[in-house]
């Protein structure tokens, strides 16, 4: 600005507000809820296709079908949501899920009548391996893409490792009440889905430590400046992933009942897709839990339709694969017409 | 020296081998403000994020309170109550207004949870002091850069540090948030604070501080009472030498039109601009933040789209919303944002240097190395940069020198139109004064140059024309002649503001434009 | 210490084993193979190719560098690798394909489960469960696997002979059962109860398939292959009429075992075959003693059991002649 | 810089020469020497540990097995490197070489005279599918991890489709001599990737093309403003990448005489793993060819010596998850001492 204007002479609001009036419509909150809104649209578009093609699609017992096999991939999403926040990248969620699946079905073996242990001990191992890569990637500065591209090694060698090469069979039946018995008429996975979204979308948009993984990821040196302990946040996050993972691990396992080393193989790239879907920046700070939900279930809505639809494997994976391309397209160009 | 609330020990730090700081010592008292001086490069930023905690030393002590405080720990330094506006701001893009300004200390509900509204009631109240208008729940990416500086001011000194660390907070500011900025300080100064205030205006030292100091070469080579001193001796220390002449003369414009714009129409502004500059002629654009200058600017060169228009260079037309094809014709953009869009920070001289004339400096699509380093060598020389040699990375200059390779590479070849976008800012005196000459002389050799501008002497002093600009069009043009009258300031702003500019009395005229 | 160098002792065969990736079956095998190995001083060097048969060329290559005295492969891909049997035939070391077949005429000799016999042999299993009538959904393999082609051929080939059987779905499900659990599930979803019968081309998928029914309160005939612990529990308990034992400790053995004799210039069949035993009720204990409960003991006898079953050419058989 | 000349005083040559020398040792020169050097050294121990546990480590022959080993990853690698120089990511490059592969056979088993036909085809399939990942980047601005998410999907479903659900066998002979045939004793993968190491680290140092693509990483918008026409830069990368893959995926299925439609499956990660321990930076502008060759080699060689110490291979995986790590947390600790 170029004016002599002095300091005592109020703003000439007018042109200002009049001027910053139309940013403000097309400002984040609008844009946010475009960009939400496009990816709705093509959810809808979806589910419309599918439930006219198939009457059974839109039955509530199928609802039930698709929220039970979402929810092992809603868990590691969540905490994929968060790391990618902080701008980076958690590659090991699906060998986690292994190796606490195994670790899991390993205890439940020996102790058949306590569940609960089998749970914490996967949860444990979830933890210490999230515990892990946020040293790693916290402390030691390595590239988050290659700490937990070292974990997923590591880790899925190491749920070999604790089944001798092997899955576990032969576990008690029991183990199958972590995943299958109900509450409130929701099997539990279900239910521990929908409180995990909520939780952490309240976590995010009402907690200061929400706030601070955002900016974490959106500008390290500003939250440190402003004294936000970057080490400790980014250290939480992977170490919250992992416990997810080992949450979804277990629940995996329970649900089969059976301990395979290499559950959840790819399960990683599902879930930084279901968090990019939903409108997150791989270079972080942009994002949110409830797009992530979204993009979750635009990837699960079209499993599901396509298996109802007896759509073969193969071309299931090409209209999938062109689907999340053009749903993603139209949420760009949808972004960058409403500015 | 009474009550030091700050102070620093014999620090030392050398980047790859290189001394930045030599062992520099300083205290800052308690209620008063320090100017820290210095060329580009001369270690000033280096020293401020030493102090608070971004930089680890290699040698000396930061003391607050008598207190040491441990190095290399930004949040231990928060923690003492040392706070940091610094130089490459760092705004959190992605976030709102508020939220940028209460990240680390969130208000929150009796229930633990944020109190949203309140932080976005508060931050307006906050950026109220600076009577600008910036919805708080705006996102700071939207904000021009002008708006993100003030922001950053209010988070700082709206927070309760003791130690404000201010690294040219007005370098992207007007002249009516300057003196806001100087109402804040005062309020805080009298509030008992410690600030050291980094700026290469001679105006804002002379306004604000109560001590000078000046580093050189990493040295401390100066440390008064700001009453002890002419300007002509801080400059002195600087830059170890007598500034004469610090706008060059200029020479008369020639006649034939280099730079024709009819009808531009810029995407997303409702007027269509037109302008002619001649060879040989500066044009200078001014107008009030958000103007539209740099919008303009951009256009004109095509990295910005426009919609509608003719742009013709030297008679010939230019493709618009095609920047190969603008530096073709013979057009060159110095952008505002240099970190943003200027250099390639992670790329050395040498490759930044020969970028934007990579087809002269090849065969078949191979490098000629000689060439190009002879002939980035000698642009670079031109304007006298100062850095390890070609090879060095252009993020790790110093501003102004980065500011010298964002100019200098386009002088490899022929230039017929040179656009200029805040050429000066962030740049010290010294460079400055360089800086002028080069435009000058880079005119007077018969380029066109239309310089958009926030520093008014700048405009006053080296355009033969301005235009002042308003809401992306033209509100008013203004003669050499219009340029001298005492009366200028006045009329520029009365047609940046959309006032009448015959009726009303001049509002109080304040005298500080250095030189 | 050099595992690979001469260290090991002169007279002492050395085979070098690629397999596809670790598995219930591998693992099984492995022991199996140790077991034999110990019993006739065999030096085993043993890789896993993780399911990559780029990896698994590289193996036999390092194999051939070593000069091992055969080469015994379960291949990651059926009929691929020809070079790497030229290479190994051009140093005179004999090479093997276990349980999936490869494209060479320079093969010196392969043992390979009927496939196809296993898939008639479990959609003959579930035609007769139907009285040869009703709706069937098939899991498959990995598409394109050795396993999942043969398989699929068998039901086919049984399904041609009932007109009044229907396939109302077949997909892979990768031989995994959380993959299965889900397809099952959708498949429920679409079909809803007129789906009579599931075929599943291993234990696990079938075990997923057994999941997904139970989630929807529903109950039909499943069966498998493989004779897994989890799918042999199954036909214990009545959830499967019925599994196909492929067991990987016998089979693989019989592999190593060809080879050594192969590499010792001793007499033996070159190729033989590897008949599924069809698995009941009636005598899902035996195997499950076999197989789980008294593997040690069953691997004690098992270099004698090998060398039985070579003479008589029923390779599959599990009864030791006391 | 903190030098004394003033700026009318031409420079004070005896003092600057001598001040310029140090610099120059211990500026960014030796520095990305030692960056280089810190992961040679680990090099260096691993391979010397390996050769100290076996003699057959060192040999010829297993020279050129773990060069043919590390082709087709060298292939991939090298396109993934430009990739990742502008900033991008390449996921689509495993299963694009199962579609050329795929292809490959499908032609090959038609006109088995006619090699150069596969091998044509091949290529062509692989540069449209980069074209296609390039579009949608460069044009329509899909995020790189999306674009070539879905072609990673789509395309592997697609050589399902080419096989019709299995793989092409019964493949001649002489499709075997694409990749066994010698050139120099050289196999031929080995040469081609030699020369495409040379050629593209010649061509990233020495052409302005390389400049440009390390210039559009670096900073796109300065890019622009300089004069860089991003869209096609971006575009070529991709393509490029594409279409290496599409020639490894031919090496590949030559090299084994079949044609399996999972092939390549997880390439992208060994690929991207070696950029990155190569020391380029997914942010982009930061990376170089030769880094990529010796993190490629740093994970074949590790490959090739565990599997020739017959480690079981979920070992192998743990001890190569942890090496990998650690190789880089050297690489992050010497650049850092060094500043
Ligand atoms: N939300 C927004 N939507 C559209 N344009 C915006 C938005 N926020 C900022 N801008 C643009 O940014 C410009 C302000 O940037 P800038 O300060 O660079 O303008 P300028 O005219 O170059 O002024 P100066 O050079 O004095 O800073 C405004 O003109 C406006 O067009
Ligand atoms: N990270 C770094 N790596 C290498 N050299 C650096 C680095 N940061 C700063 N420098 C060098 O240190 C010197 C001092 O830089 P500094 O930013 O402190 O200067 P300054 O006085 O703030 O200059 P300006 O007025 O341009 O802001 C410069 O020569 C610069 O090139
Ligand atoms: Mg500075
Ligand atoms: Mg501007």
């Amino acid at each position: 600005m170029t004016t002599q204007e002095s300091a005592q002479e109020p703003t000439t609001p007018g042109g200002a507000a009049a001027r910053l009036l139309p940013w403000r419509l097309s400002g984040p909150w609008i844009r946010d809820q475009l960009i939400r809104h496009s990816m709705v649209v093509v959810m809808l578009l979806i589910i419309a296709y599918f439930s006219y093609r198939s009457a059974r699609f839109g039955t509530l017992d199928n609802l039930q079908t698709i929220a039970i096999a979402a929810a092992p991939f809603a868990l590691i999403a969540l905490g994929q949501t968060l790391v990618i926040l902080t701008g980076g990248i958690d590659l090991s969620v699906g060998s986690i899920i292994a190796l606490s699946a195994m670790t899991a079905a390993y205890t439940v073996k020996d102790h058949p009548e306590r569940l609960w242990l089998a749970l914490l001990v996967a949860m444990l191992v979830g933890l210490a391996a999230g515990a892990v890569n946020g040293f790693l990637v916290s402390k030691v500065n390595v590239p988050p893409f290659i700490a937990t591209l070292g974990m997923l090694t590591t880790a899925s060698g190491l749920a070999y490792v604790v089944g001798q090469g092997a899955p576990i069979n032969g576990l008690p039946q029991n183990f199958g009440e972590i995943a299958n018995n109900q509450i409130l008429g929701l099997q539990i996975p279900v239910v521990v889905m929908i409180v995990g979204i909520v939780a952490l979308a309240l976590i995010m948009k009402r907690t200061s430590y929400g706030m601070r993984v955002y900016a974490v990821g959106g500008n390290p040196v500003a939250a440190q400046i402003a004294g936000v302990k970057t080490t400790r946040i980014l250290f939480s996050v992977y170490a919250l992933s992992g416990l997810l993972a080992g949450l979804s691990g277990v629940m995996l396992a329970s649900r089969v009942i059976s301990g395979p080393p290499n559950l959840g193989q790819g399960y990683e790239l599902d879930a930084i897709a279901a968090v990019v879907i939903g409108g997150a920046s791989l270079l972080g700070g942009r994002g949110s839990i409830l797009g992530t939900a979204l993009g979750l279930f635009l990837i699960q809505t079209l499993n599901n339709g396509l298996d109802i639809l007896v759509v073969p494997a193969y071309w299931q994976s090409v209209i999938k694969g062109a689907l999340i391309v053009a749903a993603v397209t139209v949420d760009v160009w949808s972004a960058k017409r409403r500015g | 020296m009474q009550d030091v609330a700050l102070e620093c020990r014999d620090l030392a730090k050398a980047f790859g081998g290189v001394p930045v700081l030599k062992g520099v010592s300083l205290a800052l008292e308690a209620g008063s403000v320090t100017a820290l001086a210095g060329e580009n490069g001369a270690g000033k930023s280096t020293l401020m994020k030493i102090a608070s905690g971004q930089v680890k030393p290699d040698g000396g002590q930061v003391l607050v309170g008598g207190e040491p405080l441990p190095h290399g720990d930004p949040q231990a330094a928060h923690r003492s109550g040392v706070a940091i506006i610094p130089q490459e701001l760092a705004p959190i893009m992605d976030m709102t207004v508020y939220e940028n300004l209460f990240i680390g200390r969130e208000l929150r509900t009796r229930a633990g949870l944020l109190d949203r509204r309140g932080m976005a009631r508060r931050a307006r109240e906050l950026l109220d002091v600076f009577g600008v208008e910036i919805d708080p729940q705006a996102t700071m990416r939207r904000l021009p850069v002008g708006l993100r500086q003030l922001v950053e001011i209010v988070k700082s000194t709206s927070g309760g540090a003791r130690i404000l660390l201010l690294d040219e907070p007005s370098s992207a500011i007007s002249d009516r948030e300057v003196e806001r900025l100087y109402a804040v300080i005062g309020r805080l100064r009298e509030q008992g604070v410690a600030m050291l205030y980094t700026t290469h205006k001679m105006e804002e030292i002379r306004a604000l501080a109560d001590r000078v100091v000046v580093l050189r070469d990493g040295g401390l080579v100066l440390d008064r009472p700001i009453g002890d001193i002419t300007d002509d001796e801080i400059v002195h220390a600087m830059i170890g030498r007598e500034l004469q002449g610090f706008f060059p003369d200029l020479h008369a414009p020639g006649d034939e039109v280099a730079l024709q714009v009819s009808g531009l129409h810029v995407s997303g502004y409702p007027r269509p601009v037109d302008l002619t500059v001649r060879r040989g002629e500066i044009l200078g654009l001014a107008g009030l933040v958000g103007a539209g200058r740099t919008e303009l600017l951009e256009a004109i060169f095509g990295v910005r789209r426009s919609t509608a228009g003719t742009v013709t260079v030297a008679g010939r037309p230019v493709k618009r919303n095609a920047p190969a094809a603008a530096i073709t014709g013979g057009m060159a953009l110095v952008p505002e944002d240099r970190k943003g869009a200027g250099a390639v920070l992670t790329m050395n001289v040498l490759d930044n240097g020969s970028l934007p004339r990579l087809s002269r400096f090849t065969v078949a699509g191979w490098l000629r190395q000689r060439s190009r380093s002879r002939q980035v060598g000698a642009a670079m020389e031109s304007v006298k940069l100062r850095s390890r040699g070609l090879s060095q990375q252009v993020g790790t200059l110093s501003g102004g020198n980065q500011q010298k390779v964002v100019l200098a590479r386009w002088l490899t070849g022929n230039v017929n139109v040179l656009l200029l976008d805040e050429p000066t800012r962030g740049v010290d005196v010294g460079a400055r004064s360089e800086i002028y000459r080069i435009i000058t002389e880079l005119a007077a050799s018969g380029m066109a140059v239309v310089m958009a501008s926030s520093d008014m002497p700048e405009i006053l002093s080296l355009a033969h024309r301005a235009l002042v600009m308003r809401g992306g069009g033209v509100a008013g043009e203004l003669t050499r002649e219009d340029l001298s009258s005492p009366h200028v300031q006045d009329l520029i702003f009365r047609y940046a503001a959309g006032l009448n500019p015959d009726s009303a009395p001049a509002p109080r005229h304040t005298e500080k434009e250095g030189r | 210490g050099d595992p690979n160098a001469g260290a090991s002792g002169e007279g002492k065969l050395r085979v070098g084993i690629s397999v596809y990736d670790m598995s219930s079956f591998i693992t099984a095998g492995k022991a199996g193979i140790d077991a034999y190995a110990k019993a006739n001083d065999i030096e085993v060097l043993w890789n896993s190719a993780g399911l990559d048969v780029s990896t698994q060329a590289s193996q036999v290559d390092q194999y051939v560098n070593a000069g091992v005295d055969a080469i015994m492969v379960v291949p990651v891909q059926a009929d691929s690798l020809g070079p790497q049997v030229a290479a190994a035939k051009a140093k005179n070391i004999p090479f093997l394909a276990v349980n999936a077949g490869l494209d060479s005429k320079e093969l010196a000799g392969t043992v390979l489960p009927d496939d196809v016999k296993a898939g008639e042999q479990e959609m003959q299993m579930m035609a007769d469960e139907l009285d040869g009538k009703g709706n069937i959904v098939v899991l498959q393999g990995p598409l394109g696997q050795s396993g999942e082609i043969d398989r699929t051929k068998g039901i086919q080939n049984v399904l041609a002979k009932y007109p009044d059987i229907k396939i109302l779905a077949k997909d892979t499900a990768n031989w995994k059962r959380d993959e299965a659990v889900n397809k099952m599930k959708n498949w429920l979803s679409s079909f809803g109860d007129k789906i009579d019968g599931v075929v599943a081309e291993n234990d696990d998928m079938g075990l997923g398939a057994l999941q997904a029914t139970r989630e929807a309160g529903v109950k039909i005939p499943i069966v498998g292959v493989d004779g897994i612990e989890d799918g042999l529990n199954a036909v214990k308990s009545g959830d499967f009429i019925g599994t196909n034992l492929q067991h990987g400790t016998v089979e693989l053995a019989t592999g190593l075992a060809v080879a050594a004799k192969i590499a010792k210039g001793e007499e033996v069949d070159k190729n033989p075959v590897y008949l599924m035993p069809k698995v009941t009720k009636d005598n899902v204990d035996t195997y499950m003693e076999h197989v789980v409960t008294k593997k040690d003991q069953f691997l004690q006898q098992l270099p004698a059991l090998i060398e039985a079953n070579l003479k008589t050419g029923d390779i599959a058989n599990e009864e030791t002649a006391k």
